[in-house]
């Protein structure tokens, strides 16, 4: 049982860096209409980001973490005035390619001038244990971090103009244009709060792993999946989702076959699709 | 006159809400009928219900005796209905004249060997799809047109191409969303026209419109909805001096 | 008269395409030109297949890497561990894949736009990680090797072969698209609504589409065991499935010169900035953002586009001559 | 205006992607006659640095050799060139540059070190006209057993470990072990000649949760797995990075017993990451630079390759720098440069086989003629108090 606890435990932690990478995808997918496919890469440059701001600027943690969503929600809003704004209107799939074009550029650009991986120490380098599990006090950080965030997400979409002028757009776009809520500023804004949570999953699991130029791009690849099996656009959807496959992929591991981890959960996903053709909370087509 | 489409207390919910609540009637064939109400009265959710793009909760719509409740939109097509939609649906990238040959598809039944090996039934197809087009075009003034994409044409002849898509299929009974929505008032005449010929080329016509003055002079037969539910129905004289539909219409009706 | 010419145009070209490996096989040089030329036109074949499902029925599949690899394997276990004569083979190969790709399509086909292409992506990986991890299918480290007929040895020879199937591709894209079918399949790219509303039974059609795609793809997939004479797991990575999408939309989809025109392009670019290095993705990276926001359309619908406007232009100062 | 700043662009765009093409070709001096060798190995992506890794090593050959002027065959004298091209380790690409290289520079040596791409490439190097000889840098055991009349293969196979390790293992009271290490071939193939030898000595598996090196961040799921099944040793492996992760989050977990290390992995670059202490109790290869025990050179070469590329030293610059000595020495045993045939049996005369570790950073005593496997002895270390403690150099072809 404690086991069982203990995966559990894990694929919450999983779940949680999916979750934040998730939530920024589907915010901007909702409002944007765009596959930010390069999403995991703005992640791969926050922790990045991080190395430099703590490691060589000598900053600390928590500090970084704050210094590195402002830094990176910048990076992003030029992200959308250089790269995809000039794709508006066009068909879906064009900004999947620009995107595409944009991780070949910033990867390659990352390792030509960085090519070794780089590590970011722990702030609290200790372990913990509780109810038989026994983990680093890092997880916990990201796991609590997580649903601090997405609370936090939550408050400012709910109870704020500027969120519910975002939620609005998120639900019906030309409506939303025409009560006169300026679309150029709201998918800046969307831009910098996507990808300001990428910068806190960044952060939160840079010190658990190496900080690399290709780190993002599977990440990313399991965020997308999670965003549309959540319902493309739900923000509830993209939460259940991340917990889910987090969870999965940890019992998959357990009870199944690690190697074949992705097989089973990619698999689960489907059947999924296969039964609500729209996500779990609907979405749109 | 015989009973083309019959609807037996066809009723549809939304969460709570009752969109079409145990409504009833009948369209004889060779009539137009018009589906009057207030907005959210309902209307255009009848006519998915028919169409087939939602399924109806209880209720039966039977066409010539053939009960056709929950079929897919597509099988409702090739049963004998087709349909416009409020918001004016075409293939809009596509030249007007190949919207025309999409709406023919379902008479034709070449698949891939007809196409790969181009078979004698494939040519002969193509050349009856020919023909249907340039009646079509013809039929419903479109000719000038035929070579641009649909969602160039100003919005009175994309009106009336979703009409010719609809009706190119060779329907028995034709559903039409507003057919006169955001169209100035002198080009109204011309689509009035239009679904007259109609009828006079034997397709039984069904109509949603709010221009009360237009339906008096075109419609047979009149039902009236408000909040999902039938009101009234009859010839429009009937249904105008209804009481129930002047007080939904707030008197709009006498007009 | 105009129709002729058209006709006249395309002969000339695949006798000019026809003539190539004559001039390279002097040279060793050459002959690798030749091989890369071959390389290109089978990729050509699967962004072909890729543009019937996508570019002219409107479903952005992304399982289309996975699809090549089991049509090369399917080729390659046939030829090498049952010992079928390589061109039953081929066919077998290729009727396996779209097979599994109606299985696969009963399913996936059910969602649509962005969710079936994440469907499709889920299922890519899933070929992916099953063909890494079950050696006996893969071959493992060594691969799965494939022998050519002695016929088939010289670099020329396939060259013709593919060529003549890529010719053959074309031409089967053209006669769906240009026929009735194919405008069930543009219908429902542009309105997938409207048209069940006139009754195209729109999941049938999808199918049928995917289906015929997989087949296509399946037959890229055993010409390249041909040519390459060894598979393993990589080909089914979800990677190629990028690389084609890349090279469709680059080139133009839905048009028939666009797919081959991206294809052998962004394959012979790659090939030729091999040298510089890990720097040639930074290159190809901008390429693809430069050329995605000024020709949205691709190289060949731009083109098209172009002509159009030249056109118009050119009757317009015509007629103010008169 | 617009169309304008689109064609600006595009025509930019192509001048700086012909420039860089351009870049590849440099002039040779003409001096004397120039010989190419063509390396095929992951230049971009995750294993970059082992590829660069290996090209350091034939680059330092290939200049020292240069700066002595060349090897003399006859009157000619013959200087070395090296070409790279990225296969990003995907047998497609690594076939098409071997072709490329044959076909469009002339060459016929071609080092290669990774597993997966080195089959494929089997199939075609003794194609008549188009013949190659492959340098190949694997230790995977079937490739060391005379898979390919043209093909030298480089470090010891890794199956010769095995009962070192096991003993070293079971020496220290482990008999149950937990199987943690990389997927796909590789690592599938490392985990059965594992398990079956290690079975065959009376140990026990508890537990397998591969997981894949390359794309995990996160062993935890894959750890409390395995540890669940209180496992005594850790079978472990992969690139060095990941591998040092697996180990630091073992530790995390609380597991305090010993762990096995694929050769791909590097003991020395490990301790960099997680220190010594995390670990101790540790069996794998010995870290290249302790080979200076046994081999005198291997001091000298470490410090040249720290002044030159500012890091430390790896198994695979010192190997590839010793290969290419070697064959060096096999084509002027030859008496020729191009004719690979020649040079195969090159390596098996005279004065080839009795070059040492005295003159070369890695032991070396010929080649076994038949499998074209070269000769060099393997060295098993376990880390017991923080320190690693080498094990006598396995000469493997006397066994």
């Amino acid at each position: 049982m404690s086991f069982f606890l203990n995966q559990m435990v894990i694929g919450i932690q999983l779940g949680s860096q999916y979750v934040l990478v998730a939530l920024g995808l589907t915010l901007i997918f909702g409002i944007l209409d765009i596959s930010h496919f390069a999403h995991g890469h703005m992640y791969m440059i926050g922790a990045y980001l991080l190395y430099i701001v703590m490691v060589l600027g000598g900053v600390n943690y928590w500090l970084a973490l704050v210094i590195c969503m402002a830094a990176l929600s910048i990076a992003g809003v030029v992200v959308e005035r250089a790269v995809y704004r000039p794709l508006r209107g066009q068909p879906h799939i064009n900004s999947f390619i620009a995107a595409i074009g944009l991780i070949l550029v910033l990867e390659t650009l990352v390792r030509g001038i960085q090519p070794d991986a780089l590590r970011v120490p722990k702030p609290i380098d200790k372990n913990f244990s509780f109810l038989g599990i026994n983990m680093e006090v890092q997880r916990l950080i990201v796991i609590v971090g997580a649903i601090v965030f997405i609370i936090l997400l939550q408050v400012f979409i709910k109870r704020t103009r500027l969120g519910t002028a975002i939620e609005a757009m998120s639900q019906d776009r030309e409506g939303a244009a025409l009560v006169g809520i300026n679309v150029n500023r709201m998918s800046a804004l969307t831009f910098a709060i996507a990808t300001a949570l990428a910068a806190v999953a960044a952060v939160f699991m840079a010190p658990l792993a190496f900080v690399s130029p290709e780190m993002g791009s599977v990440l990313v690849l399991k965020a997308f999946v999670i965003v549309v099996i959540g319902g493309l656009g739900s923000m509830k959807g993209a939460i259940l989702g991340g917990y889910l496959l987090g969870i999965l992929e940890a019992l998959a591991i357990a009870y199944i076959s690690s190697a074949y981890k992705d097989v089973f959960a990619f698999g689960v996903l489907i059947i999924i699709l296969a039964i609500w053709p729209t996500g779990i909370f609907g979405g749109r087509d | 006159m015989t009973t083309l489409l019959a609807v037996e207390a066809l009723t549809k919910r939304f969460g709570g809400l009752v969109a079409v609540n145990k409504v009833d009637f009948e369209i004889s064939s060779g009539s137009i009928t018009a589906i009057i109400g207030p907005n959210g009265a309902g209307k255009t959710t009848l006519f998915n219900l028919i169409g087939g793009s939602i399924r109806p909760d209880e209720g039966k719509v039977t066409l010539e005796g053939r009960d056709i409740t929950g079929w897919k939109p597509f099988s409702v097509a090739r049963g004998g209905i087709t349909r416009t939609f409020q918001t004016t649906a075409l293939f809009e990238e596509l030249p007007v004249w190949v919207n025309l040959v999409i709406g023919h598809r379902m008479r034709t039944r070449s698949g891939l060997f007809d196409a790969l090996l181009y078979t004698p039934r494939a040519r002969r197809e193509k050349k009856e799809t020919t023909r249907e087009v340039m009646e079509v075009l013809g039929f419903t003034g479109l000719a000038e047109y035929a070579d641009m994409p649909a969602g160039t044409l100003p919005q009175e002849a994309q009106k009336r191409l979703a009409i010719a898509v609809a009706l190119i299929g060779k329907p028995k009974l034709v559903l039409l969303d507003e057919p006169t929505g955001g169209v100035g008032l002198e080009e109204t005449d011309g689509i009035i026209t239009l679904i007259d010929k109609i009828r006079a080329s034997g397709v039984t016509v069904c109509v949603i419109e709010h221009k009360m003055r237009m339906i008096m002079n075109l419609a047979d037969y009149i039902i009236a909805l408000n909040f999902g539910i039938k009101i009234a129905d009859g010839d429009p004289q009937s249904v105008c001096q209804d009481p129930s539909v002047i007080e939904a219409y707030l008197g709009e009706c006498i007009a | 008269m105009k129709k002729y010419g058209k006709w006249a145009f395309y002969l000339l070209l695949i006798v000019i395409v026809a003539l190539i490996p004559l001039y390279l096989n002097r040279s060793k040089s050459g002959k690798y030109t030749i091989q890369v030329l071959t390389m290109a036109m089978i990729w050509a074949i699967a962004t072909l297949s890729l543009n019937l499902i996508l570019g002219y029925t409107g479903q952005a599949s992304l399982a289309h890497g996975a699809f090549l690899g089991i049509g090369a394997y399917a080729f390659g276990i046939f030829v090498e561990r049952v010992g079928i004569n390589i061109w039953p083979a081929l066919i077998l190969a290729s009727l396996i894949t779209a097979f599994l790709g109606m299985l696969v399509g009963l399913p996936s086909l059910r969602t649509k736009g962005p969710y079936f292409a994440i469907v499709t992506l889920c299922f890519n990986v899933i070929v992916f990680k099953v063909f890494e991890n079950w050696t006996w299918l893969s071959g493992g480290l060594r691969g799965q090797k494939v022998t050519m007929p002695s016929y088939l040895e010289a670099r020329w020879a396939r060259y013709y072969v593919v060529l003549g199937f890529l010719i053959l591709a074309i031409l089967i894209e053209r006669q769906i698209v240009k026929s009735l079918l194919g405008s069930s399949f543009i219908a429902i790219r542009s309105n997938e609504n409207l048209s069940e509303a006139v009754g195209i039974n729109s999941f049938r059609t999808k199918l049928l589409s995917f289906t015929v795609s997989c087949f296509m793809v399946g037959l890229a997939g055993g010409l390249f065991a041909m040519e390459k004479g060894s598979l393993d797991y990589t080909i089914t990575n979800y990677m190629y499935s990028f690389y084609l999408l890349i090279y469709l939309l680059i080139g133009g989809a839905a048009t028939l010169a666009g797919p081959v025109v991206g294809t052998v392009g962004l394959y012979f670019l790659l090939d030729k900035i091999k040298g510089i290095g890990e720097w040639r993705y930074f290159i190809f990276g901008l390429i693809l953002i430069v050329v995605i926001i000024y020709f949205p359309r691709g190289i060949v619908g731009g083109a098209k586009q172009f002509w159009e406007w030249a056109k118009k232009k050119y009757y317009r100062t015509g007629e103010v001559l008169e | 205006m617009r169309l304008k700043t689109i064609i600006v662009l595009t025509v930019a765009l192509l001048m700086l992607t012909l420039g860089f093409a351009s870049c590849g070709d440099g002039g040779g001096d003409g001096e004397s006659v120039v010989v190419k060798i063509g390396l095929n190995a992951p230049l971009s992506g995750v294993a970059a640095g082992y590829g660069q890794d290996i090209q350091a090593g034939i680059e330092m050959a290939i200049n020292e050799i240069n700066d002595d002027g060349g090897i003399k065959i006859g009157d000619t004298t013959y200087t070395f060139e090296l070409k790279s091209s990225d296969d990003g380790m995907v047998p497609e690409q690594a076939l098409a540059n071997a072709n490329q290289f044959v076909l469009e520079e002339g060459i016929n040596i071609i080092w290669d070190p990774t597993a997966n791409t080195i089959g494929p490439q089997m199939g075609i190097n003794t194609k008549a006209g188009e013949e190659f000889l492959i340098m190949a840098y694997t230790s995977v055991p079937l490739y060391a057993q005379g898979a390919n009349p043209l093909m030298i293969t480089m470090p010891p196979p890794f199956s010769i470990y095995l009962p070192e390790w096991i003993k070293l293992s079971m020496g220290s009271g482990w008999m149950k072990v937990g199987m943690l290490q990389t997927t796909g071939a590789y690592g599938e193939l490392w985990g059965s000649t594992f398990e079956k030898a290690w079975t065959g000595a009376g140990g026990e598996v508890v537990a397998k949760a591969p997981a894949d090196y390359y794309t995990t961040t996160d062993y935890t799921a894959n750890l409390t797995t395995v540890l669940a099944a209180n496992p005594d040793v850790l079978f472990i492996g992969g690139p060095s990075d990941p591998t040092a992760l697996v180990i630091e989050q073992a530790r995390g977990l609380g597991f305090k017993g010993g762990f096995i290390v694929i050769d791909q992995a590097k003991l020395d670059d490990i301790a960099d990451i997680t220190g010594m202490e995390a670990l101790e109790g540790a069996i794998g290869v010995l870290p290249v630079e302790n080979g200076a025990d046994f081999w005198p050179a291997m001091t000298d070469f470490t410090k040249m390759y720290e002044d030159e590329y500012g890091e430390r030293v790896t198994w695979e610059t010192a190997i590839c720098y010793t290969g290419f000595m070697i064959l060096s020495k096999a084509m002027e045993a030859a008496q020729s440069v191009d004719d690979v045939e020649a040079i195969r049996a090159g390596f098996a005369d005279g004065d080839v086989s009795v070059t040492s570790g005295d003159v070369y950073p890695v032991g070396f005593e010929g080649i076994d003629d038949e499998t074209g496997a070269l000769l060099m002895p393997g060295t098993s270390t376990m880390v017991v108090d923080g320190v690693f403690v080498p094990g006598e150099p396995i000469e493997w072809w006397k066994l």
